[in-house]
């Protein structure tokens, strides 16, 4: 036996997701967030995306290309107080947005990658988060159904993989990457440093290759990658 | 092992499609791997924390700190990887399986699989049994077609505690492949030997038989 | 950034005790890591998923992959774990966190906290601040005692919806020290230079006065 | 700041341990299990245990002297095939056994160490496993609701640690340790090698130092580590 290799090329890829998909974003700021793949979805024209996300990133990054161009329809996310053009759209209405607090949305999207209905929480049961979530007592205290979320497709970003799926992320840019990673039907990762088999240790894999479809080696890193000077 | 035995795992063996990610239960299953080429695309999992098993090792080759579900010294492949047991599980339920292998005890033709307590006798616990016989996208077992005391293990409804109702897809067996249908149990090859009456009589439901001539393996 | 609001957070910064996990929130908790000594024993925690928190970096020596939960290009030291956000707040919100730092926009008597969300102007969504203030071993709040209009932010009940619900232990202002006890606020230190009576006229809420001497910051 | 040193010796740190305590064991069969933590457990005498542990181990290894001692009340496992003791006092009712899926013991220990109060899932709504476990509708769909594990103490088995408790694991001795130091009030992690802080690259670390109370470095391994010659 031998492990297949999954390398892909970036258009074939990301042509696979349709317009109305659900999709999944790695990242918490710049570290971690999959811009070359994002580009590559704003170059297709996929249209009425679902966008899960911790944040939506700053102005002229990443998200912000989507917004920028109407194709995002939802946001499922934890905070855009960096983005003013995503509060806009939604004070706007033209986005429909969903807060979740920032944990329990890991745990939503983990829940979904471990074939999990839902989780039971009761972080933000005395906020207006708790507005038409079923609760149930657990212990006799109350608690809320958080539901499982999974999506169409999920694209994450590493530092390095192996060709058959199996990734390691860097320092803070590992954040949701690999519960994304592990939440979709079609899961894409782009890798800074593609690796023959046996290039990333046993021990050391953050994500196991058979939660993952293909994988996209990244050429010279775009400016988006690095240090935002504010 | 017996002729038929050893053909029915041979038989098994090439369910597996290129690229597949697959379990294999202890025992009988377990045997499968030895009908795999060298180069034949594909990962296997053990569900307590590997994908990509290389082969079984002998103790004197053995890690200490590598083994597999049923607790025999495996090794790793290139690109093999280690996890812990929740996502060992999350890969399982959330459908990253592509097939599973497994025992019985009992199958109903309805494909309910009873294979982890046998009440009064045999209550081990259900270990990972449950989640890859409700999850994985493909659920094979390997089997004989009857128990020691020649009662069928094929049966109308299962007598003993389910581990999953209806998750069974193809059963395989010494004396038949068999297909779990909507309309129940449909034979679809024969061991080499055996006339089609001796498969429907150790069978302990209807069998439905193909039109024209029944594959031989 | 003025005297009184340095020595608020030169005091809170004497709250951390040796051996503690701690949270510090964006803005001015962030600046309590300037007053803790370079061996003091303590283990920073940013929820973006980093234990370990070492010195802030100009961008020229920034490490595009490391920052902390509010952007800052941080740095790690000997003993620092990267892991993910589900780990991150899994830390926080299973009683591994002992203490968090926060900002706010109200805190009430009863120890409710409002410091994400006022409606029709600021509504960019929660982060991690709701499972910080909700599961945080100890809560304590580093803010202006009024705002920039002099609205108190001490107050008898929060306006603005609530982060969590009774969960501020201690506030640190550039006017005082006041704790959140069963029976309302309770002054425990004053700013140097400050009367009690500053204090009272700029808090939204009867303030219950220590006997003796009151401590100067 | 410099990170606090947790090194303790197994004597204090398995002393803080009261009769009546429920603790966590990882390991799955021979490898992962914390074996001289069990040894000081079953020196010092504690009773009435209630223990959570994928398996009993093997007759003479591990759990089965805590069961020959008559230490354990309740045991919340998923197999116990391999420890003829452990099913007889089952059957003769000496021990309370409660069975889990697997991975939902996993995911049940994971919930506790999370700070969630349960998890939702359909795992074994067909089965005996279900009875007396209370039902949800997610999405039109029947769940069950697992209520979350947490322990008094939890003792795992790492191959490295730092002073500070960081973690690393080695290859399937990783199974239910990670959850487990996560899960409960006192954390005590058995490493055959204790390094100085930064001796455990951080982003190699498997379970963060934040989780784990105390560090005991392991001396020469006992036999019971050993290959297991059946």
């Amino acid at each position: 036996m031998r492990l297949p290799d999954k390398t892909t090329s970036m258009e074939e890829a990301v042509s696979q997701i349709e317009s109305g998909a659900t999709v999944m974003l790695g990242g918490f700021g710049v570290p971690g967030t999959p811009f070359a793949l994002i580009r590559e979805l704003l170059r297709q024209g996929q249209r009425d995306l679902t966008i899960i996300k911790n944040d939506a990133n700053e102005t002229g990054l990443g998200v912000d290309h989507l917004l920028a161009e109407g194709r995002v329809k939802r946001l499922i996310t934890t905070h855009i107080g960096l983005n003013p053009r995503a509060i806009q759209m939604m004070n706007d209405g033209e986005i429909e947005v969903e807060f979740c607090a920032q944990g329990i949305l890991a745990e939503r999207v983990r829940a979904g990658g471990a074939g999990l209905q839902a989780i039971v929480t009761d972080i933000g049961l005395d906020t207006e988060l708790a507005r038409g979530k079923a609760t149930v007592d657990i212990d006799g205290k109350p608690a809320m159904i958080e539901t499982a979320l999974r999506a169409d497709a999920a694209f994450v970003h590493a530092a390095k993989a192996d060709v058959f799926g199996n990734l390691g992320y860097c320092a803070t840019a590992r954040n949701f990457n690999p519960m994304m990673a592990m939440a979709a039907d079609l899961v894409i990762a782009e890798a800074e440093t593609v690796l023959p088999l046996g290039g990333v240790a046993p021990d050391e894999v953050h994500t196991p290759g058979p939660f993952v479809d293909h994988v996209v080696e990244l050429g010279e890193l775009s400016e988006e990658y690095d240090i935002v000077r504010r | 092992m017996s002729g038929a035995k050893e053909r029915m795992v041979a038989r098994a063996a090439r369910e597996i499609r290129p690229g597949m990610v697959v379990n294999l239960g202890i025992g009988l299953p377990t045997r499968v791997v030895n009908h795999l080429a060298a180069d034949f695309p594909v990962c296997l999992h053990t569900e307590n924390g590997l994908s990509g098993i290389g082969p079984t090792l002998p103790a004197e080759q053995a890690d200490r700190n590598l083994i597999d579900a049923g607790g025999a010294y495996v090794s790793t492949v290139p690109g093999s990887a280690f996890f812990d047991s929740a996502a060992s599980f999350a890969l399982v339920r959330s459908g990253r399986l592509d097939m599973t292998m497994l025992g019985a005890f009992e199958v109903a033709q309805n494909g309910d699989l009873a294979n982890w307590k046998i009440p009064g006798r045999f209550s081990p616990g259900a270990g990972g049994g449950i989640e890859l016989a409700q999850k994985a996208r493909r659920v094979l077992v390997l089997s004989t077609h009857t128990d020691r005391q020649g009662k069928p293990k094929l049966v109308e409804r299962c007598s003993l505690p389910l581990t999953a109702a209806g998750c069974v897809d193809r059963i395989f067996t010494d004396m038949a492949v068999i297909d779990v249908t909507p309309e129940g149990f449909a034979l679809r090859e024969i061991a080499d030997g055996l006339a089609v009456d001796d498969v429907i009589k150790a069978t302990g439901a209807p069998l439905i038989l193909p039109e024209g001539e029944i594959p031989v393996f």
